[in-house]
């Protein structure tokens, strides 16, 4: 592969793996590896892309001059085909960590997320984040005090999912009732700190 | 007994040791130097500060494995044709051992050049976040059973719940103590049973102190008379031995 | 612009926007928006994507074909210039640990972690989280019965970054299996019996 050629897929590969618009200097630095490489060769390479993609064109993605760089993006012409690949339907199944999560949240609330993680005893970001994001839990303000921590608690979402007409009507645990008191004895059993009121 | 680096740093544990004195430095399973071994590996945990009990459970079984074998040959020749079945067995048992571990290094070494020669390839990150669509209320209507919550939430009660340690006792014994205390009753006493010093301690503190045991012999320091087989053991010191 | 080249430019886009290996039916369903499209005219397009975009070869990106999908990833020979762009490496080596607990996972999925420490003879908690976090391996449920191991396999990840168009891919097992002539060794070594002497 001569010089050029060389040059020429290193500008590509760059411009595919950024996903940021990248300026004419920072390509010929990343460019620059082996010897220096001139902004003029790297000019020379874009318009030779531009060609092959330009804007509006015939191709699924196009080069486009923005934000003072460059930067390879998709067709326009392509949205209806990438919202269907990007709009994903719901998983009607709970993972084994989004159920435990969902029930410390069920039985608890309100619960702060470093509670939920001390009861798990494993980061639970990423179940509740799937939790929130299917609108089964909700924010439900902070605790006073410092630090904060964020409350959540469950939705009506998850009340019709789960056919319960009533936060009450949750199944009572073998040794617990789920009073306000029992709630408390239970916070106190799975660890978590209480908070000084 | 020639002296081998043994830098547990450099192997992936003892099948990798083990594997790499016996075929690469071509070492008899008789040459083996057992006790520096278990020390090489007691230094290393010590330093890494945490208990490995998974690792120190596999590692037993290897060092027992390895001291059965070796036993046979130090401890006097009174073998029957049973005991030849044993020996095979527990042969072939780590052979098998070796054998499965040195598939997976092997396999691990071709996984790390498949890697490097794809360290240049980058994919790229998505162009946009997916976007969850949720299913319209009616249809989630009941889809979930309330159960599964309960049953989650008991679970995570009853393993919170710390279990009842307080009749295990903390037993404190290590190799090198052992090797010192039989070094010094040898010293004081010149002989000593077996039966007599260890027979009443913890079961542990026995195991310790047979390995204790063996790895003197195997150095040469210690000699055993075993009169009947599961009998006691008498332990005297070799004298005429230390030259240098 | 007829349907054909739209199918393609769709296509395009599709792999483009992904940055996840898309299975023949995914882009299908996606490009199904006005009409519905089979998995053969996919399958014609990624034809012409593939002699346009093979692996190894003259294009900054490729067409590779890992994890059951299709994706466009950079070519390898751009490698020096990616890394003068991104200052921190993208993907850290795995350190020897790591790679054999990997390749335990990898060939015996799904696999407990009590039995990658039988294999390896120590200890596997630290390369496994390592190996989580990098996202090579994953969770995969718990073996029933008392005591209830969580089960691990590997990923999408993995296969990409190990260039696997699919688990029956790996491998085989038996290439890594210790030569008759070595085991013949290995057992006269271990046989205590023959002493010389």
């Amino acid at each position: 592969m001569d010089d050029r050629h060389r040059l020429r897929l290193e500008v590509e590969a760059l411009l595919f793996a950024s996903g940021r618009p990248l300026p004419v200097e920072r390509l010929a630095e990343a460019a620059s590896h082996a010897r220096p490489v001139s902004t003029e060769s790297i000019v020379e390479c874009l318009e030779v892309l531009q060609g092959e993609f330009p804007v509006g064109g015939a191709r699924g993605f196009e080069l486009a001059c923005v934000a003072g760089g460059w930067l390879f993006r998709t067709n326009a012409v392509a949205e209806s085909a990438l919202s269907r690949l990007f709009d994903v339907p719901e998983d009607p199944r709970l993972s084994p960590a989004a159920l435990e999560t969902l029930a410390i949240v069920a039985y608890l609330q309100p619960v702060s997320r470093p509670e939920i993680t001390e009861i798990r005893g494993v980061n639970s970001d990423s179940a509740l984040h799937t939790l929130l994001d299917r609108e089964m839990v909700r924010e439900m303000g902070r605790r006073d005090g410092p630090g904060a921590a964020v409350l959540y608690g469950t939705t009506e979402r998850f009340q019709i999912a789960f056919d319960l007409p009533g936060l009450d009507q949750l199944p009572p645990l073998s040794e617990f009732e789920v009073g306000e008191e029992q709630r408390e004895e239970l916070r106190r059993r799975l660890g978590v700190m209480v908070q000084p009121e | 007994m020639r002296l081998l680096d043994l830098d547990l740093e450099v192997y992936q544990g003892p099948f990798d040791l083990l594997f790499t004195l016996i075929l690469r430095e071509e070492v008899d399973i008789f040459e083996v130097p057992i006790v520096e071994v278990i020390l090489a590996y007691v230094e290393g945990l010590a330093d890494e500060g945490s208990a490995d009990w998974e690792g120190l459970t596999e590692f037993l079984v290897l060092i027992s494995s390895l001291l059965e074998l070796k036993s046979r040959v130090l401890l006097p020749e009174e073998r029957i044709g049973e005991e030849d079945q044993d020996l095979e067995m527990t042969r072939e048992m780590l052979l098998a051992r070796l054998v499965a571990y040195r598939r997976f290094k092997m396999a691990a070494l071709a996984f790390a050049e498949i890697r490097e020669a794809q360290r240049g390839r980058i994919v790229r990150r998505p162009c946009r976040e997916s976007r969850r669509v949720l299913t319209a209320g009616a249809d989630i209507a009941g889809t979930q059973q309330p159960a599964a919550l309960k049953v989650a939430l008991e679970r995570l009660v009853e393993v919170h719940r710390p279990p009842d340690t307080s009749h295990v006792a903390v037993l404190r014994v290590g190799l090198n103590r052992q090797i010192a205390a039989i070094r010094r009753m040898l010293r004081s006493r010149g002989t000593f049973s077996f039966e007599e010093e260890f027979g009443r301690d913890e079961p542990m503190v026995q195991a310790v102190s047979l390995l204790a045991l063996l790895g003197l012999m195997a150095r040469g320091d210690v000699t055993v008379i075993q009169r009947d087989h599961f009998g006691d053991i008498t332990i005297a010191a070799v004298r005429a031995r230390r030259i240098a």
